[in-house]
Parts: structure tokens; C-alpha cells; sequence
């Protein structure tokens, strides 16, 4: 596990991300091996995840989506429980209830995870509102695509937590694609970050493909934040590098634009540069490479051993 | 007991609820502007005006209701909920279900609707069925002054999410309101009048016209018992079986439209559960599958009105009479 | 005949309407994407992909609709109708009869729901009965390939709003579909299988259950008539009507919800129209009060089961000989 | 009436003004006599209404919303089957099941007119969609308030409007107002013109109280949207001078700011500029204005003879 905060070296970064590209090329062999639900990786977006969720703090509470594997396993969320929670078994993080789509972990503050696009935005506002009202440090981080920027909700959500003073870091991972369509066919400009200035809220726009770049700005608009108790907007200029979902597709994408953001991969990015800098050699980026996959390895086993709930219990819980 | 609207009685409650319960706060376009009570005694940070902006103002509740908080949120009227559903019912309504239980929403969303006031289906849409079909939700439709109050203290204390509809053309008019806390248990249906030849099943406006055709129906030798539902949901499902096991006869009326409404809920119900006992066909008087016209005439007739309820019980009790069993 | 899937299906319907009529087309998120075929032969104007913003999707169909085009949206999931059932629901619904008549939406929603995919409640949740309750609307859900065609030309062709839900468990099941028109009316049920004991009620995929469970039945001596409603508004009163007068006995089963759900409809019709025909209860076999769960053993438990629908059946025969009449 | 295009000299656009302010008038004198069906008016208003609609033509279509009084009228709507609609008798446009709220005239090209605030923008895309497939040169007007510019549709018609390339003229009439709250309550700027920059649409604020300049820019920006087919938005900046709705409240509004607008009187200032500019006399002004009222009160006479529809008619034409 890699508990939020303790994460600051660029070794500890690229630690997060191997961890993260090893949990999601799990789930891909888990596709390949034969049914499996149908998964959202982040696989290409590491960096984004990493480099935010490694600037925040223990009380911080983390907004997500669909596309969450990152946030939650940067955050210190357990591969297992996550994996478990994705095929359904009663160990999940959400009792098998929520599969792949939707997993909150409370405990480590990753609350009201929704697949309802824009669900994310339209709820960060009132958790702010909690913790401007209810006192505490904490800011309250929603992650969101550029997909979500096209809802409706968005307007509201930036526009509420601009006059309403609430402390919300919107993080966009625009990652060019929405499912199956390019983010070119649905907004005029590239960028979501202009997007905050009617509403008078200050955005920055960072290489998301630059783990360390995206940290220090998160760093800097979480601190931002943190002192304003005023929203702030990141966009993290990604890529998806595999299909909107597994089972993988992408017959859509234009291969020379798959082509040029494969040769920017985060991962390798940071590891040529630890390379070039000496930070360490070949032997040990394999041996924290082979680290990850034992891990989730471990994970993998956990969940596939572990029991699916009883259909008994079907309908219980509906209420509190 | 003091004499107040039915507006004046939930006003009431809220500020009896906010003075308890230091969690609880209330925003809307308008709350603070309207609101000018609980503005002055519970201040700016609890008593808010938003945008205009439904969507956000339903997912800032359930927000914070998750988190802490105990929202209420005024929606002003029913159909503009239609910009508040993803919030009301894929969050706030599943995500205590669909996280295995990490959080609830403890809110209120309040809403007006029904005939009187001219306003046109874009104001005026008896939508509460939906909120009874989704999973997670609770639904009250109070039909006087004293529920009103003692139902909204009790959807404030529910750690659920409770839809609280007011009846446009209740909610400006007195009735007795019990002093301090008579707060009404969600789920408990109140029987308005005693009666043993038919029941007459409502909630809401409509509860008064059926007091109204019970008061014709007694005239006429036909003894109607008058339940009012007051929670949709849940249900009180006891009640309503007890008094059509007792009756054996059934007449259910609503404003809102017939097809999928709460009165086929009810059918449905005592079908299943109460057949044994049922002497005549269950009779649904409803509004019609129609936008609610604003012209005052057409308004005061998509509603059912009394004159229907009597002929209709009257009706069942005949054809009790005349029917042979078919084995 | 062809052997096609119910995806298929559809989009063999879409490619003929719009060969047919130059003003439909088509959009949605990632339409133009995922329906190649259609965006070869019709161009790009006629077959679009949108921004993710689902209101303005279903906004600029009924503004299109009312004013000379024809256009099919695709909101991909039930669930993500929230986020339109303003445009739907106040806009497509209630703007002709609120207009006195100077407008028509002949429009189509397209969305899919059910069980099957282990998608979890904000992707699966059967709203169907949301839009019979709301007036203006039809609604549309099939359970064969051959339907979902047949279905489809007729809801381009109409001149009304018409919401299509696609179970997911069905859309890639193979089937037989006959070339050429076999357009099938909007408002007719269909009698899946003729029987006199029972009549077992439902649509979309539990009609595949029932048909199993009524094979069950017959092994077991009762003789169940399966009714596929197909259409579940205009709701084909006639049929269902008809079936239970000769049968005295209903059991309605579908996926959605129980409450306020198509079946609450069903029962109540029946429970008014058909009486003094019925021998026992009205049954409802449906999904609980409940969101739908991801994990696969859960959702397959959600919808109802034939051995169910076998035990429920065969409790109302017993049930109906050892009861005596109570007058 | 005044058929829209006719309208072209100072005069006319006064009298068009006065023809709505005489409207609104009515509205609030029947309210003083009685019960009356609540009423948004557009006092205040007029020369927003009527510089926007004298610089259309015929093809155009115009979507408007609760307050929509003096667009219709401005469009040359019969007066008296508006009042007819508002009274819900058979004789209005809409046979009386629209009431005030939603009157469409569709002979005039006033189109889907809806009080959900941002229904206009919801419908205004598709109405100027079926403009761009089915051919004609006419373009699409949506007015809207203030208060519609929070709502999330507003940034999902906008930015449709924009990637589609669609003719819409936006018009937000920003009276300061949203039913009983303040736009600086909802807002962090004062403008909404502003909002249209991030979906790459041209936008003017214009002084919506000076009916020449309103009419000026609306020429502008419509002759715009006709040559680019493309989205404009244009702001009127002006004022509701009277409560949300009659019966008339505003106990809520500063005073001093309803002094400062009401000496900003769309029809004084124009009447004060003809005469100061030698083209018209005080007594051909008076003239008008008893124009202006005859035609409404004769209005109101065949309004108020007229009967109701039968309640036997409540559910038909719900479906095609
Ligand atoms: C309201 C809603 N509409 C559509 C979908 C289907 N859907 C799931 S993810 C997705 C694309 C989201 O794009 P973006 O916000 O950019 O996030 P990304 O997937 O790129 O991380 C879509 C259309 C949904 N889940 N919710
Ligand atoms: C969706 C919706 N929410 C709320 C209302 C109630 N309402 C009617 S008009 C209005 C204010 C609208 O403000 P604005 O858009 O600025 O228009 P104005 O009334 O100032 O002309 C409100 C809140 C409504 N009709 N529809
Ligand atoms: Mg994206
Ligand atoms: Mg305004």
C-alpha cells in the first residue's frame, strides 16, 4: 500500500503508477483469459492520478468516476478489495454491489464514486459544503473527464462553488476521447481549463503525462485552494491509451495520434529521466517493476478466492 | 393547537427541526429571500439562496447529506424536479445501496403541485409516483396543517432521502396545528373516517373530497371509510388491507394521471393481498393521462370530484348486490 | 426470414426508415461512431455524434421534431434519461397539448436497461413505467429481434414522442426477423402462447421466462397463456382483458421495480375490468424495491425466475379450488 | 399589430412599446380588481423586446419563455387572444391550456414557448437544426433571463449550437433579477455575454433600456448569424420593474437601485429623445398612448366575452 502523503520521491511516484499499470494489465489479462465484466482502465493516465492524489492530504476527500482504478490505488485503496469489488465477490470494497464502476472507500476519503457522468460534479459542492460548514482543513478534490465538461452540471457545479466560496480542486483529465467519440468533435477549443474563467475561477493547464509536473501543480492549486477556500480547476492534458473499455477497441482512433501519445507514456517518461539522472539503474526499475505485479498478483488471487454475496441479501440496505 | 396554513406549518417544522438540529439547513432559488424567519433566526450560512439551477442544488444536498449534513432543499415545483433526477435518483436515492452501505442522505427535497392556482403542467405535474417506483427514496403527500408539520419534522430525522410534496391547493389553507413536537412516524396512514360498506383510498387534496363524498355517501344510507395515505412511501400497507378486508370494496383517488400511478399501487396491492375479501371490482378515479391545463375550468375537472366518488362507491355497493360468484 | 441480433434488428429498422423519409436522422453519443453502416449510406448530417449531454440531446430532438424533422436519439442507458426527463417529459410531452395542438413531436428515445451485463444500478434500472405515467408519451419494449424492427418503423412513423427501451440481456440474442416492412402497430400486445389456466403477463426479457416457466406449467398439468405486451403504452387493454376473463387468474412479471411499475397497471386494470372473471389474486412477480446490483449472482436474482413464476402460477390454481366464495 | 419588418421608424418602435407597457397595464389593473391568474410582466422591458424582434423577418423563429409578453407582441400577436390565453378561455392562442406561462403563436414563428427557465434553450438547437437540414434562410432567436443563463442547459445548448454550427441568435434580457433573487447572488460577474467566449461565440452587451441601440445590435448580430450560420449571443442589460409576477411584491428589491432603472425608462427615454430631436409634439405622444390603450382595452373586452373551453375537452389532443 502507498498511503496518501507518504508519497514524495520520484521513486515513490513511479512506485504508484507501476502499481497502477500493473492492476489494470490485470484486468486485461482477466479479459483475455474469458469473461469478465467490462472495465474502464486508466492505463496512459497514471501520471494524472498519481501526481494529484500525492499532493493532497489525509483529510482530504477525493471525487471520482468510471475510470477510478488510479485515483483509488494512489490514495492507498487495497488491489484486492478493489479487484474483488470489480468481479462482484462480497469482500469489495462495496460488497460486490457497485462492481467496477463506482467504488467509494469512505475510510481513505474517496466518497460518492458515481458512472453517471458528471455524477461527480454535481455532488463535490455539497462535500465541500459539509466541510465549510462542519469546520476542518480538508478540500474536497473531484475528478472528472473532459467528457463531463460537456454536461450541463459542470456549469452548475463551477458556477455553485464559485459563489458559494466552497473548497473543491476540479481536476479534468482530459484525455481527448469519450468514449467513442474525440473530444475535437464535442467542444470548439482543446482546452477545458478556459472553461473556469466565467465563473471567476482560477485553472492551470499541466503536461498530465509528467508526474512531476502534474504534482507541483497540484500542489500549488491544492495550496490555492487550501488558503482561498475557493474552487480551483486543473487540467491534465492525458491520453487513453487503450479503448473506452475492455474488452479493448479502438478502431476508431486515428493510429497517428495513438502513435505520438504512446511515445509519451508517463511511466516510461519518468524512468528514462531517473535513468538519465542516475536516480537508479535498470536492475532496479525491474525489480520495482516485478514489486507491482506481485502485488496485484497477490490481489488477483484474493479476490478470485473470495465468495460472492449471498442473492438473499439482495434487497437489504436499500435504506438506513 | 393553533390555527395555521399548511405553508405556515411546515415553516413551522423547519424552524423547529434547524433550532434542534444545528446540521440542518435549508437552500432554494429564493429560501433566504422567502424565508425570512428562518433567515433571521438561523442566519445566511443555513438559510441560502442558490442559482437557478435544480441539477445542483439536488446533488449539493445529497452532497452533503453524505457527509454530515442534513439538507433540506426547496424545488419550488414538482416539474422542475425533472432537472434534479440524476441527482435525487441515481445519487442520492443508490449510492447507499450501490457502495454497501458507506453513506446516507439524510435530506428533504420539497416541491409544490396540483391544481388552483392556473399555473399550466410545467408547474402543476403530480409526479410522486416516480419517487415512489425508484429504489431508496421515501415520498410524503401530506393532506393537512398538522401533518404537514408533524411529516416534515419526521422526513428531517429520517436518514433517507424524503420527497416532501405540498398540494398547491392546500397550502394555503388553516387548519388546527397541534403545539410542540407531534411528529408523524413516515409510513403511517391515517384513517380520516370510520366506515364499513366501502373504503375510499387518497392522500393529499383529494382526501377532502372523498370526506366530502363519504359526508354524501352517509346521506345515502352508504357507510365510506376514508383513508388518507399521507406517506406513499413507504406504505402502509396494514392499514389499507385492514380496511378493505373489513369494507370488501375499494375506490382510490388521486389528481395525479392513472397510468402508473399510486392508486394502481394500491389496486395492485389489494388485489394480491386482500382478494379474499373483495366483494365489487377496485375503481381508480384519477386524473386523466393529460398535461394538467391551466384554464380554471379544465383544472377544477382533471381532479376527480366528489359527485364521481359517491357514484362510483355507490356504484360497487349495486353492483355487489346484483353480482352472482362466477364459481 | 434472416437470423439477426435485436441490435441488429434495430439497426436494420433505422437503415429502412431512413432510406423511406429524407427527414429522419439520427444522433447521440458516439452514434456516428458505433453505426457505421448508417453513416455510410446517410452522411453525416443525418447520422451525428453529440457532446456528452444527454438534455440538450433530447432538447434538440424535440425541437427538431417540432418543427419538420424526425430525429431518433440514442441516450444510450435508462439511467442517464435523468438527465433529459425535462426535455422529454415537460418539452416532448406536454408541448403539443399545452399549445392547443400547434406542435407534434414525432421523435423516438432509444435506451438500453436490464440485467445481464453486471453494469450496476446507474447503467440498469427499468424506468419504463416512469414515461406511461407521464402523458404524451408512448413507450416501447420489445422481446424478439422480429419485434424490435417492427417497432422501431412504427415508432419513427408516429407522429408522437416515443421512448424505446432495449433490454440488455436480449440485444445480442440472435432471432428470426422477416424482410422487407412487418412494421408492427404501436398499442398490440402479442399471445405468446394460448393457454387456459393462468395467464402469465410480461415484456422484454421475462417474456422468455415466462414462456419457460408456462413450458414447466404444461409439464405440471396447468395451462398458461403468455402475453407479450410489446407496447406498454398505448397498453393493449383489450388483450390482457380478454385472456384473464378466460383464464380467472394473472400473474404479471417484469424486471422493473415493483411499485407504481407497469404490473401495478396491469393489476389495476385487470382488478377493474376483468373482476368478475377472476378466480384468485393478481399476482406481481417483478425486481425488488431495490437498486440494481453489479455482481453478477445478485442481478441474476433481481429478475424474476421461472421456477418463481412456476410456483406462483400453480399456488393460484390450488389456491382458487380450496377457496369458497365469501358470499 | 405591428407585423414584424414594418417596424423601422422611431416612431413605430414607440408605439410598440407602448402597445406592450398598455398590455402589461391591463394585466396589473385586472389584478387590482380581482382574482386574476398570476402574471410575469415585462414592464421595463419593452425595448429589449422590440429593438430585437423590428430586426427580424418573417422566416425567423422566435422561442421565449414566462415573461414573453412583449415578444409576442413586438411579433404583432393579437392582444386580445393573449389576454384570452391568460384568462384560459377557448379564444387563445393556445385554446386556454397554456394560460400566461407558454404561449406559442406558431403563425408568427413564436415558437415552443416553455416556463421551465432554460426550456427556451433546451428546444432553440433542434428549431434552428430542422432550419439548417430542411433548407431556408431564416435563423432562430432564443430569448432567455439572467436566471436561465445558471441552469446547465444553457452550457449544453451553447456549445451544441457552436460544434453543430447552428443559426441561433441568443438573446439574454438581464433584468438584474431571478424571481426573488439578485443575479449578484448567482453570479461572480455582472455579465453574461462573457459566458459565451468558451464555446468560441461572438457576444455583445448592449444598454437593453435605449431601444435604437437594442435594435442596432440585434441587426448586428442577426445579419451576423445569418451570414456565418453560426451561433451570437446578444446581451440586453435592463431591468423588471415591477415584482417577480402580479399580484406585484417587491419588498425585496433595494430601492435605490429600482429608482436609478426607473429613471432609465425604455419608453420616457425615447419619448424624450423624439422630443428633444423636434419629431414629435406632446400631444401627437398622447396620441399614441391612447392608441396604445384602446386597442388594449378593446382587447380586453373580447378576452373577457369570451367563453371557456368545455371541461368535456380536458383530455383530448394530448397525442397526435
Ligand atoms: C450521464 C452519462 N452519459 C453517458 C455515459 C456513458 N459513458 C460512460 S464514460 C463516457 C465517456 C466519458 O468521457 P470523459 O468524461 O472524458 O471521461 P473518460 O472516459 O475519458 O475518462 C460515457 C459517454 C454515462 N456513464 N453517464
Ligand atoms: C426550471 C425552473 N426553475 C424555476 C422556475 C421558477 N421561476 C420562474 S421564472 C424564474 C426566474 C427566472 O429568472 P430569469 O431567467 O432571469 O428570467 P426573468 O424572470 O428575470 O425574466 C424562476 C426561478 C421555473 N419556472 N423553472
Ligand atoms: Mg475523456
Ligand atoms: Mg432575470
Amino acid at each position: 500500500m502507498t498511503p496518501s502523503g507518504t508519497v514524495s520521491t520520484r521513486l515513490d511516484l513511479l512506485a504508484a503508477m507501476l502499481r497502477i499499470r500493473a492492476y489494470e494489465e490485470k484486468i486485461v489479462a482477466f479479459h483475455a483469459a474469458g469473461p469478465f465484466p467490462n472495465v474502464c482502465t486508466s492505463v496512459g493516465q497514471e501520471a494524472a492520478a498519481v501526481g494529484v492524489v500525492s499532493a493532497l492530504r489525509a483529510e482530504d476527500q477525493i471525487l471520482t468516476n468510471h475510470r477510478s482504478a488510479g485515483h483509488l490505488l494512489a490514495r492507498g485503496a487495497d488491489p484486492g478489495r478493489m479487484l474483488a469489488e470489480v468481479m462482484g465477490r462480497s469482500t469489495g470494497y462495496c460488497q460486490g454491489r457497485s462492481g467496477t464502476l463506482h467504488i467509494s472507500v469512505k475510510e481513505l476519503g474517496v466518497v460518492l464514486t458515481s458512472t453517471i457522468v458528471g455524477g461527480e460534479l454535481s455532488l463535490a459542492p455539497g462535500v465541500a459544503l459539509s466541510r465549510a460548514m462542519l469546520g476542518g482543513e480538508g478540500i474536497v478534490v473531484c475528478f472528472f473527464g473532459d467528457g463531463a465538461a460537456c454536461e450541463g452540471i459542470f456549469h452548475e457545479s463551477l458556477n455553485l462553488a464559485s459563489v458559494w466560496n466552497l473548497p473543491v480542486l476540479y481536476v479534468c483529465e482530459n484525455n481527448q476521447w469519450q468514449a467513442f467519440v474525440h473530444r475535437k468533435e464535442t467542444m470548439v477549443g482543446d482546452h477545458v481549463a478556459p472553461w473556469a474563467a466565467p465563473y471567476g475561477i482560477d485553472s492551470l493547464t499541466v503536461d498530465g503525462n509528467d508526474v512531476e509536473s502534474v504534482r507541483k501543480a497540484a500542489l500549488h492549486a491544492a495550496a490555492q485552494v487550501r488558503e482561498t477556500r475557493r474552487p480551483f480547476l486543473l487540467e491534465a492534458w492525458t491520453y487513453r491509451q487503450r479503448g473506452h473499455m475492455e474488452p479493448h477497441d479502438q478502431s476508431y482512433v486515428d493510429p497517428a495520434e495513438l502513435e505520438a501519445w504512446m511515445a509519451k507514456d508517463p511511466i516510461a517518461r519518468l524512468e528514462a529521466r531517473l535513468l538519465a539522472d542516475g536516480e537508479c539503474t535498470t536492475a532496479e526499475l525491474e525489480t520495482l517493476h516485478a514489486e507491482a505485479r506481485r502485488a496485484i498478483e497477490e490481489a488477483a488471487g484474493f479476490a478470485s478466492a473470495s465468495p460472492y454475496p449471498d442473492p438473499s441479501d439482495l434487497a437489504t440496505g436499500v435504506y438506513a | 393547537m393553533t390555527q395555521m396554513t399548511f405553508h405556515d406549518a411546515v415553516d413551522q417544522a423547519l424552524h423547529e427541526e434547524m433550532a434542534r438540529d444545528s446540521r440542518v439547513l435549508m437552500f432554494g432559488e429564493g429560501t433566504a429571500t422567502k424565508r425570512k424567519g428562518l433567515l433571521k433566526s438561523f442566519g445566511s450560512a443555513r438559510v441560502r439562496n442558490t442559482p437557478l439551477a435544480e441539477g445542483i442544488i439536488a446533488g449539493t444536498a445529497a452532497g452533503a447529506a453524505a457527509t454530515g449534513l442534513r439538507p433540506v432543499v426547496d424545488l419550488l415545483f414538482a416539474p422542475f424536479l425533472c432537472f434534479a433526477m440524476d441527482e435525487l435518483v441515481n445519487s442520492a436515492g443508490k449510492l447507499r445501496y450501490m457502495s454497501g452501505g458507506q453513506f446516507s442522505f439524510p435530506m428533504v427535497a420539497l416541491a409544490m403541485t396540483g391544481g388552483g392556482w392556473s399555473v399550466g403542467a410545467q408547474h402543476n405535474h403530480n409526479l410522486e409516483a416516480w419517487f415512489v417506483h425508484a429504489p431508496g427514496l421515501k415520498v410524503v403527500m401530506p393532506s393537512t396543517p398538522a401533518d404537514a408539520k408533524g411529516l416534515m419534522k419526521a422526513a428531517i430525522r429520517d436518514e433517507n432521502p424524503v420527497l416532501f410534496f405540498v398540494d398547491i391547493g392546500l397550502a394555503f389553507t388553516p387548519g388546527e396545528v397541534p403545539e410542540g413536537e407531534a411528529t408523524i412516524p413516515l409510513g403511517q396512514a391515517a384513517v380520516r373516517r370510520e366506515g364499513t360498506g366501502v373504503t375510499l383510498i387518497s392522500y393529499a387534496k383529494t382526501v377532502h373530497t372523498c370526506l366530502a363524498a363519504a359526508e354524501t355517501l352517509a346521506e345515502q344510507g352508504v357507510s365510506a371509510e376514508v383513508i388518507d395515505l399521507r406517506t406513499l412511501k413507504p406504505l402502509d400497507e396494514a392499514t389499507i388491507l385492514a380496511s378493505v378486508r373489513k369494507t370488501g370494496r375499494a375506490v382510490i383517488v388521486h389528481e395525479a394521471s392513472r397510468l402508473c400511478g399510486v392508486g394502481a399501487e394500491v389496486a395492485a396491492l389489494i388485489s394480491e393481498q386482500a382478494f379474499e375479501a373483495l366483494r365489487a371490482p377496485i375503481v381508480r378515479l384519477t386524473g386523466p393521462d393529460a398535461p394538467a391545463p391551466a384554464s380554471y375550468p379544465l383544472e377544477q375537472a382533471f381532479a376527480p370530484q366528489a359527485a364521481g366518488i359517491v357514484a362510483a362507491a355507490k356504484d360497487l355497493v349495486t353492483r355487489t348486490l346484483e353480482a352472482a360468484p362466477i364459481w
